[in-house]
């Protein structure tokens, strides 16, 4: 298991190939990029500063981590997400999970991004044409979160 | 004593990071921590106000009000979070 | 929208890096590869080939993506899939989605999945310690794709 | 005249990929086509019987038995696709 919490940027292949080890009984790996957008909430945003809370950011990922892996069968999995000073098109979050097959992966993969939206401490502060604004949470994301409550 | 820590919106209002309180005897749990607190009034009020999402972390876990407090605890508030 | 059947192996990065171009309304890329693994049904694999049907292949996974694209905000997709000789460890097969939101992101690139398991025409044939042989349809496969007739 | 193709374990099994075929004149679906080949014995008879999972496609796209066959068609016989 990989947690890194970082300002540089990260890169998907060489992060799924340290995970993957060329381990053959790893059949399927699902992946996730979260961007930053030049829009939000109907707003143009021209970059964002991310804030976290060192040490329970890590250590609540990798509760979301151990939880996952309660839940299916995963043989490894990577979270990396950047704070700092971030413009559009930038990568902020990546979350990779490698699986015998793919049904775990994909599904330990959307859960660990909707536990993170909503349980990781990260807070983001855009810069828009009215100025800085710290973003809402938003009610999406609980919901994303919270329908993983009633599945299997 | 405890360490209290504040972030992203409310470390700005507050105008301050992080502190260190010797807490009150009669305060065992974050609600009465939290009572502690708006009892500043001014900024402290409003940003703590029960009406305001605010959100918790005792010794980094998240924490509901009636999560105890003691002596050498690292105590966090914030916004609910917005990461990812 | 990319979609290649070729017999070289594929660069997640690069393909992702040529599906988001930049784009800035893009929030948010789901990624999924398929790998060969040492094992399958409990037997031991040292390889695979993989056979298609030129023309038809491409054309039912433009019909797939087409259908994501009508139900999920999708503004690219792009599907790799190799055939020929693999071994295992070898990457088989990529999938892309690339949205503004990652509840759509993950959705379609799932859907496309599972969609391609059992729609698409390739078919395997291992190599193991008995001989060759070829793979059964898996009815897990039918149910993956299946449940997503019952959802929104 | 149709172009009938083989995939897999139907190519192996009937030693071939493909044949051109004159289209008899009752035969007008892919039932009807398939009960012609079925009509060879031997192999034909056997993998193509109803009990075996056979899928077909009709220029490309996935048919079912009463899907029309005509003149000029591109037809495939093979196994439930096994990819990704």
């Amino acid at each position: 298991m990989t947690v890194r919490i970082q300002t540089e940027d990260f890169d998907l292949g060489a992060e799924i190939a340290a995970l993957r080890k060329g381990n053959p009984a790893i059949g399927a790996v699902a992946s996730f990029v979260g961007v930053v957008r030049d829009v939000n909430e109907g707003d143009s945003v021209s970059g964002m500063t991310l804030e976290h809370y060192p040490g329970m950011t890590e250590k609540s990922i990798e509760q979301i981590i151990a939880q996952a892996r309660g839940r299916w069968n995963v043989i490894d999995a990577c979270v990396v997400h950047r704070v700092g000073p971030l413009q559009p098109t930038d990568q902020i979050v990546l979350v990779v999970v490698a699986s015998a097959h793919r049904g775990d992966a994909f599904a330990a993969c959307e859960f660990i991004m909707d536990y993170l939206k909503t349980q990781a401490p990260f807070w983001k502060k855009e810069s828009t044409r009215e100025g800085p604004r710290w973003v809402d949470a938003r009610a999406t994301d609980d919901i994303a979160a919270e329908r993983w409550r009633l599945k299997g | 004593m405890v360490t209290i820590l504040y972030f992203a919106r409310l470390k700005e209002a507050l105008g301050t990071a992080s502190e260190e309180l010797a807490l009150p005897a009669d305060v065992s749990d974050l609600s009465a921590l939290k009572a502690v607190l708006i009892g500043r009034g001014g900024a402290w009020a409003h940003e703590l106000a029960d009406a305001r999402p605010v959100r918790a972390a005792v010794n980094q876990d998240m924490a509901a009000g009636d999560t105890p407090v003691k002596d050498g605890d690292e105590i966090a508030f914030f916004p609910p979070v917005t990461g990812g």
